[in-house]
């Protein structure tokens, strides 16, 4: 008649469960894997096997890892401090792009000039280009009250359109045919690499260069700022309870700021990170999307900077899998966005136990009757 | 030992029709052609990112013997990684650097465009052709420019609407982009995009339009003027052959109609005048002869100034740079 | 009082039947709290039946499974002799059975009408409805519009509504929860004579209070509850007030220790403050003013809906947040002119404040305590340049917790785990202790038990002796005679003119919960000429 | 601009807004229950990869619409399930659901990418006014998959503000807890609305894949799942302004291309910003005032029920 289990919040969420989830959801997402490759008529050891190991089963496997990696954490530790105040910034592929543009235009501005500042500044470029993108849904929500989620993300869309522009246009480079492509820069407006530069011999021919530890330094500071500095609290209060936030004083409007600046300027140092990292150069087509991806890295991550690092780690082997898959397997590799769906899926699902718990329904009824 | 690597990487995934759909049916060609005697693998959906670069290196690494890029947007990163590997022989399309081991090679598609200018120039009513345009690359201009100049050699009233959508992909942008240009008095439509989506468009609104790099007829049986066909078979058969027989070259390859690289296949012979099919052919036979192509003077830009004098043929170089409109072509090219 | 022969008539027909609902053994489990337990209660057809019991106790819930909204975990439900499982809302009107919230079940955005077609069972059909609702509502002298939107009704009119709604099914059993809470002594009255009404014509009343008077007046039997259990089945007019309060709460109510009245300089002076509501929905305030000085507590009565939210908004700082901005001079806090600072800049002079809403507002449900005391106690040394001391966060949330009583698991415990009177303390624990001039208390005591209620009264009357200036916002008349030294109304966004607590009675201040007062009062001459005796509120912020 | 050209140009708008139509006034209905579907894009997909093969398969456009119409569905459930039952946030779960379709479209649909099929859905033109000028192309000479996606404006508006079961379903969005207390199953309108908010995106996208474009491709939608989240907030909930805002978002894509054509002297990728910016601005002055949003917005949008009982 009445299903016999019920839900049940639970007082305060379990922190066992909250450790537990991710766990249970990768278990479950392999499970279905191996389901997923048995359908498809593969192996599914195999797949697995080349799915989840193959790719780092070499040096330069693990550097492309940590490449792939590095972006997608850094971006989504900026947006995790926005989505733990309530600010829905999904837009931080424009604002990526935007970082990577800003960054583009230092280096080719100075293209006969030469020193290590170059670089620097291109950093600064590139959180400045991204802050400024992420400045137009702050300051539309904050002074318009316009919805940030669809504003980022329509800024996205004219964000790549600028920069066809850019690269069709004022920044082709002259020797380039016509084609649709900056000049290359000049080794001073890249970031050094571990294989190449500094001769690391293990790491030879590995493109992971030294944005890793702007990553790196991120990490910790990210989560300085939101566990133990003020500005990081008044920012969850936002998120959790925005009464709260109103009735203590602290400024909505700052949160909004703070929120989309921080997410915005480190979106646009990964933008930066990427043009003057293995790609050299502006194109009209360098994003792999990692804004987008970031925004499901910040949800498996659970808005901790730790859980973004396992996913941001995660999701990288996710998308080496997928191409290894391809290239051994000869197997589509849109299995791995599949993938993705699945684990975020279980991810999400499994979260409900965090607060809630299962009972059974006549255990009460039991021993009520007894008594009577 | 086994049997040498050729590895394909891909744009897109193939389907049923359009650019990396030529790319495989060409590699199907060589899979015919050398059987066992080479071992084939083929990378989909690779983006024009930074990810690119790892799809090469581990094809590399694996031992393949030949790789091909089959886009522009991989140009620097399978150039890096070609440095990396000087056994291994390189080959990019569409672009225009070199190396060692790092070859470029390309079909003239300008001059199916042209063929289907000159079909176009007989089967239009209002003298307005319609072409649906990508993004602004020299490529893309050259086939805008030939198409046009292929129509004004039979029909000189006409002239040549563009609309870029500024994507390689979005059917649907293609398809509004396609409906404006008929609303706009074009009959019969070209596109340097990768659906077939405008030809559909064209089926619907009853006008004519081409196929693109793979016969597309089956999108629209009654607007299907012909396709602009890439068989890039050809090359990749040979470019084998000289590796294996390691006679390869690292010199730029660009083969069109001569080479049976590029045709107008699949004429509708239905709805095209006797004398239209007969001017194609004959267009066809002096491409094929090898003694005039589509961009021999005298050719006038937009403003009426002679660009290339009479006499006077574009070099591979000016042509792979080519980002001025012809006399015939509306509008203003996006700088 | 009622008629007599109709009482008698009653009494012959309710010795004669079956009762319309007997309830055995009901028992329902809450995660923390066991809410029915074992619950036995009948009432007679025509009965007017109480059910008594102190916040918490488990009324409503009871009344809920009655009602079918939630499901009893065990025991059983005798309708008219015959043993039902009442699965849905629908299925109890099926069966004859009205419900009337405590908190409305209306939804702002709908009309009237379409409010209550949505309980009804049967066809859709508006304007038919319309003429029924116009009819019904006549009969008992219900006035109610079906064309007008629920948002724009005060809060008597959207209760009449809801009576109205379960009078179309022709109820045999109304159960009515709290409906005196949000209604003026006038309006009460009113309310009464319609219910002796409707179980005069048979229908039995299921009537939840915690109100003493209100019962023994009304109700013919009653069920005390306390803590989920019943402590007693009685006749409400053969009991005092002492022997229900006993039955209630367990032991004697509880006396305060009240300092004398030698009110110091003002030190929050409101001057002609005027402001549009934030809410579509709410009221604006129209030139209010008052002034509380040092050692002195002023309360400020009438029903929520009628400004509250916003005078408490103004006051604190949080309408600076919204987009109406009050004139600087309007509110001064310690002589400060303050209208236009911001809500931390006003704690800077000496300003706390306690909100009505403690999880969610005065409190960060998913925070721990120590991170509930950074939320307004930040001053006290708990940010250095930007970085929070967790250290000092502990020690003072140790420190409230020690000096307000608060049962917990200790400054980590999370706020939505302590229960409701406990958090309570630890809000007003750690406003006070940030040793503020002037505190504003809104519904200091809303849904506590009433130990934790009279040691919060206590606190706020030995903080006022320290000369802290201190303004108490509440709907419950009793608490404010209790506590303060003046008493106000706000009715309407009006607010009256302050009387020492000794110069005034319930009935005057009744009078002017429904807007009679000043100008108004002169102008309409004295109650009874407003067709409904009650005041212009517009929504009931209780949730 | 001749009547040749307007006709054009009022042709390609209302081609350009059915599809955003179809997936809007569905999520439209769900978000009205208080469910926020973010995975609009995701449905489409699935409903676009779907509606082709079986089209592909069966040779039947209206099988194929079904189906994707199903497909819809079933993401929707999976939605459904996640976040009405297991109570997962709604945002989140929106965003996979869109990673999870684009990926799951793109492989099922391998088979079928750039397959032609040559099952059409002719045009049914209205006698009289098929001819008039301007409109008549536009408006009267569609399919009747085209008409549906008027009607479904009628249909819904009518459900809305005139059953009482829109007035149920506009009741539980506005405050799930009331609904609950006066016994409305919230869960079942709140799974329904979505279910619906599904078919019709299902239906969106493979009214586009089958009737418009006759193509199948990876991420064919090409983000106008987005753009459909986008319109429904820009129409304030309400399923006229949808309509209005819709063919809106179309005429101005449609007139990114016409003043390409026309030669207009921007650079095209400026044209292209064109629809995003107007969206933008649009959003602007809708929010602008909040009431606006807050008398019409569903009061209970995006936070999760717990019907415990
Ligand atoms: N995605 C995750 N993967 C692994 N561990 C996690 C994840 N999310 C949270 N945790 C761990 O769960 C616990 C609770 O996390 P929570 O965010 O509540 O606190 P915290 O940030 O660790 O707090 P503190 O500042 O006191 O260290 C922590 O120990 C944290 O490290
Ligand atoms: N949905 C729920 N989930 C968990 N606990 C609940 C729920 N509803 C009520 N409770 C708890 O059950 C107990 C009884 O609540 P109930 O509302 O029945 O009390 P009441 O007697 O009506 O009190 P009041 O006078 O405040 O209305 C309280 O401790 C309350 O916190
Ligand atoms: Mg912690
Ligand atoms: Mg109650």
């Amino acid at each position: 008649m009445i299903f016999p289990y019920r839900l049940e919040a639970r007082t305060a969420p379990s922190r066992t469960v909250r450790i537990a989830v991710p766990l249970i959801a990768a278990a479950l997402t392999l499970a279905i894997g191996f389901l997923i490759f048995g359908l498809v008529g593969r192996d599914p050891v195999q797949a697995m096997h080349a799915f989840f190991i193959e790719p780092l089963s070499s040096v330069n496997g693990w550097s492309e890892l940590l490449l792939k990696a590095s972006p997608l954490c850094l971006i989504a530790l900026g947006l995790a401090a926005g989505y733990r105040a309530n600010v829905w910034n999904i837009g931080a592929e424009g604002q990526m792009v935007l970082g990577g543009i800003a960054a583009s235009g230092v280096a080719i501005y100075f293209d006969q000039a030469s020193g290590w500042w170059i670089l620097f500044l291109m950093m600064i470029a590139g959180v400045l280009g991204g802050m400024a993108w992420a400045a137009i849904p702050a300051w539309l929500k904050s002074r318009f009250n316009t919805n940030e989620i669809l504003v980022s993300l329509m800024l996205t869309y004219v964000a790549t359109q600028l920069l066809i522009w850019l690269v069709s246009g004022p920044w082709r480079d002259p020797q380039g045919m016509n084609f649709p492509l900056s000049e290359m820069f000049s080794g001073d407006a890249l970031y050094p690499t571990f294989g190449g530069d500094w001769r690391i011999h293990w790491l030879r021919g590995t493109r992971l260069n030294a944005s890793i530890f702007l990553t790196l330094a991120a990490i910790p500071l990210v989560w300085l700022f939101m566990r133990r500095s003020f500005a990081g609290y008044r920012m969850s209060v936002g998120g959790l309870a925005p009464l709260a936030a109103r009735y203590a004083g602290f400024s909505e409007k700052k949160t909004i700021w703070t929120s989309l600046l921080l997410s915005g300027g480190l979106a646009g140092l990964a933008g930066m990170g990427e043009i003057a990292g293995p790609i050299g150069q502006l194109q009209a087509t360098w994003s792999p999307g990692y804004g987008f991806t970031a925004i499901i890295v910040v949800f498996v991550g659970r808005l901790h900077p730790v859980g973004i690092v396992l996913a941001s780690l995660l999701m990288a082997l996710l998308y080496l899998g997928g191409e290894a898959v391809q290239t051994s397997l000869q197997l589509p590799q849109a299995l791995s966005g599949v993938f993705q769906g699945l684990l975020l899926f279980c991810l999400l699902g499994a979260d409900l136990f965090v607060n809630y718990r299962v009972r059974r329904r006549h255990a009460l009824i039991d021993t009520t009757t007894k008594q009577a | 030992a086994d049997a040498p690597g050729v590895a394909f990487v891909y744009l897109g995934n193939p389907g049923d029709a359009g650019w990396t759909y030529a790319h495989d049916q060409g590699s199907k060609m060589a899979e015919q052609k050398f059987g066992n005697k080479i071992k084939i693998t083929r990378v989909e959906n690779v983006p024009e990112s930074a990810d690119s670069e790892r799809v090469f290196r581990d094809l590399a690494s694996k031992g393949n013997k030949i790789i091909f890029g089959s886009s522009f947007g991989y140009q620097d990163f399978e150039l890096k990684v070609a440095k990396d590997f000087p056994d291994t022989v390189f080959l990019h399309a569409t672009g225009y650097k070199k190396a060692p081991n790092f070859g470029t090679y390309d079909v003239r598609m300008y001059q199916g465009a042209y063929l289907a200018g000159v079909a176009a120039g007989y089967a239009t009513k209002t003298n307005t052709l319609g072409f649906v345009a990508s993004v602004p690359i020299p490529e893309v201009v050259r086939n805008i420019n030939a198409y046009t100049l292929g129509a004004r050699s039979v029909n000189p009233k006409v002239h040549t609407k563009v609309i870029w959508i500024n994507s390689w992909f979005d059917p649907g942008k293609e398809k509004q982009a396609a409906e404006t240009l008929i609303g706009q008095g074009a009959d019969v439509l070209l596109q340097n995009t990768d659906s077939s989506a405008t030809l559909a468009t064209a089926e619907e609104k009853h006008v004519h339009a081409f196929g693109w790099d793979s016969n597309m007829k089956k999108f629209g049986p009654h607007a299907h003027l012909g396709s602009v066909e890439a068989n890039w078979g050809v090359y990749y058969t040979a470019v084998i052959q000289q590796v294996l027989d390691g006679k390869w070259k690292n010199d730029p390859v660009w083969w069109g109609i001569p080479q049976k690289a590029v045709d107008l296949g699949d004429v509708n012979t239905a709805d095209l005048s006797a004398d239209a099919q007969k001017a194609v052919a004959a267009k066809r036979e002096a491409i094929a002869g090898g003694k005039w192509d589509v961009f021999t003077g005298p050719i006038k830009d937009q403003s009426g100034a002679v660009k290339v004098p009479a006499g006077k043929t574009l070099t591979d170089p000016e042509l792979q740079r080519l980002n001025w409109y012809v006399e015939g072509v509306d509008g203003s090219l996006p700088k | 009082m009622g008629d007599s022969s109709l009482d008698a008539a009653s009494a012959e027909t309710r010795r004669n039947s079956v009762p319309r609902l007997a309830l055995t053994g009901i028992t329902k489990q809450y995660p923390a709290v066991r809410a029915n337990d074992d619950v036995t209660l009948t009432v007679a057809p025509g009965e007017i039946h109480a059910l008594l019991g102190e916040n918490g106790a488990g009324k409503s819930t009871l009344m809920k499974i009655v009602y079918g909204a939630v499901r009893p975990d065990a025991g059983e439900i005798r309708w008219e002799g015959q043993p039902v499982e009442i699965a849905s809302p629908a299925a109890a009107r099926k069966l004859g059975i009205g419900m009337v919230f405590q908190h409305f079940s209306l939804f702002e955005t709908l009309t009237v009408g379409e409010n209550i077609a949505l309980s009804l069972d049967e066809p859709f059909d508006l304007k038919a409805l319309a003429a029924r609702i116009r009819e019904v509502s006549g009969q008992y002298g219900l006035d109610v519009d079906p064309q007008r939107h629920v948002h724009s009704l005060t809060v008597g009119e959207r209760q009449r509504v809801e009576i109205v709604r379960c009078l179309l099914q022709n109820p045999r059993l109304l159960i009515m929860d709290e409906p005196t809470s949000v209604l003026t002594p006038q309006a009460v009255r009113k309310l009464f004579g319609t219910l002796r009404r409707l179980a005069s014509e048979g229908c039995s009343i299921l009537y939840i209070s915690h109100k003493l008077d209100e019962i023994q007046e009304l109700c013919d039997t009653a069920t005390v509850l306390r803590g989920g259990k019943v402590t007693g089945h009685v006749t409400p007019r053969d009991e005092t007030h002492a022997s229900l309060a006993r039955l209630m709460v367990g032991r004697e109510l509880p006396d305060y220790t009240r300092r004398a009245h030698t009110p110091g300089d003002v030190l929050l002076d409101v001057k002609d403050l005027s402001m549009p509501s934030d809410d579509p929905f709410g009221t604006s305030l129209a030139s209010v003013s008052f002034g509380v000085h040092a050692g002195e507590i002023l309360g400020i009565a009438g029903v929520s809906g009628n400004g509250q939210a916003e005078l408490l908004a103004a006051l604190s700082g949080e309408a600076q947040a919204g987009r109406h901005h009050v004139a600087a001079g309007a509110v001064t806090i310690c002589g400060k002119p303050a209208g236009r600072l911001p809500a931390g800049a006003r704690r800077k002079l000496g300003f706390a404040f306690v909100p009505e809403e403690r999880l969610g507002r005065g409190a960060v449900p998913a925070m721990s305590l120590s991170e509930n005391a950074l939320l307004t106690a930040h001053r006290e040394g708990m940010v250095r340049s930007g970085w929070l001391k967790t250290g000092a966060m502990r020690a003072f949330a140790e420190r409230c917790i020690g000096a307000f009583d608060v049962r917990c698991g200790g400054p980590d415990a999370l706020a939505q785990s302590l229960s409701g009177g406990n958090l309570q303390k630890f809000i007003v624990g750690r406003e006070i202790l940030q040793t503020p001039k002037v505190l504003v208390v809104a519904q200091p005591t809303w849904g506590v038990d009433v130990g934790a209620a009279a040691f919060i009264r206590q606190q706020l009357l030995d903080l006022s002796a320290r000369g802290v200036a201190i303004l108490v916002i509440s709907e419950e008349l009793e608490e404010l005679f209790d506590i303060c030294d003046r008493i106000a109304v706000l009715a309407g966004g009006r607010l009256s003119p302050a009387r020492l607590t000794g110069e005034t009675n319930a009935e005057e201040i009744g009078r002017w919960m429904a807007g009679l007062f000043g100008e108004r009062a002169a102008q309409d001459g004295g109650p009874g000429n407003r067709q409904d005796n009650e005041p212009p509120a517009q929504s009931v912020a209780h949730a | 601009m001749d009547i040749q050209q307007a006709s054009s140009l009022a042709s390609s708008a209302v081609t350009a807004a059915i599809p955003l139509m179809f997936a809007g006034v569905g999520e439209l209905v769900t978000e009205k229950s208080g469910v926020l579907n973010l995975g609009v894009e995701g449905m489409m997909l699935m409903g676009a990869v779907t509606g082709y093969a079986v089209t592909t398969i069966t040779g039947s456009p209206w099988l194929g619409l079904l189906a994707g119409m199903g497909a819809g569905v079933a993401m929707a459930l999976l939605f459904g399930f996640l976040t009405l039952t297991m109570l997962a946030n709604q945002v989140a779960t929106g965003l996979s659901l869109t990673i999870f379709g684009v990926g799951l479209s793109a492989y099922v649909g391998k088979p079928y990418t750039s397959a032609a099929t040559s099952a059409t859905i002719a045009a049914w033109p209205i006698p009289g006014l098929s001819h008039l000028p301007v409109l008549g192309p536009a408006l009267f000479n569609l399919t009747p998959v085209d008409y549906l996606a008027f009607v479904m404006f009628a249909v819904v508006g009518w459900f809305l503000y005139r059953t009482r079961a829109g007035l149920v379903l506009r009741s539980v969005g506005e405050s799930p807890q009331v609904a609950h207390s006066v016994g409305f199953p919230v869960i079942g309108v709140r799974y329904g609305a979505t279910a619906f908010g599904g078919a019709m995106a299902g239906l969106a996208g493979s009214y586009y894949s089958v009737v418009q474009l006759h193509l199948w491709q990876e991420q064919i939608t090409a983000g106008r799942g987005w753009i459909a989240l986008a319109l429904v907030v820009f129409a304030t909930w309400r399923p006229g302004r949808l309509l209005i805002g819709a063919l809106l978002f179309g005429a101005v894509t449609g007139a990114q291309f016409y003043a390409q054509a026309i030669g207009v002297p921007v650079p095209t990728q400026f044209l292209a910003m064109l629809p995003y910016v107007a969206t933008v601005v649009v959003l602007v002055l809708i929010s602008r005032n909040p009431n606006t949003i807050r008398l019409n917005a569903p009061a209970s949008l995006g936070k999760p029920f717990f019907g415990a009982a």
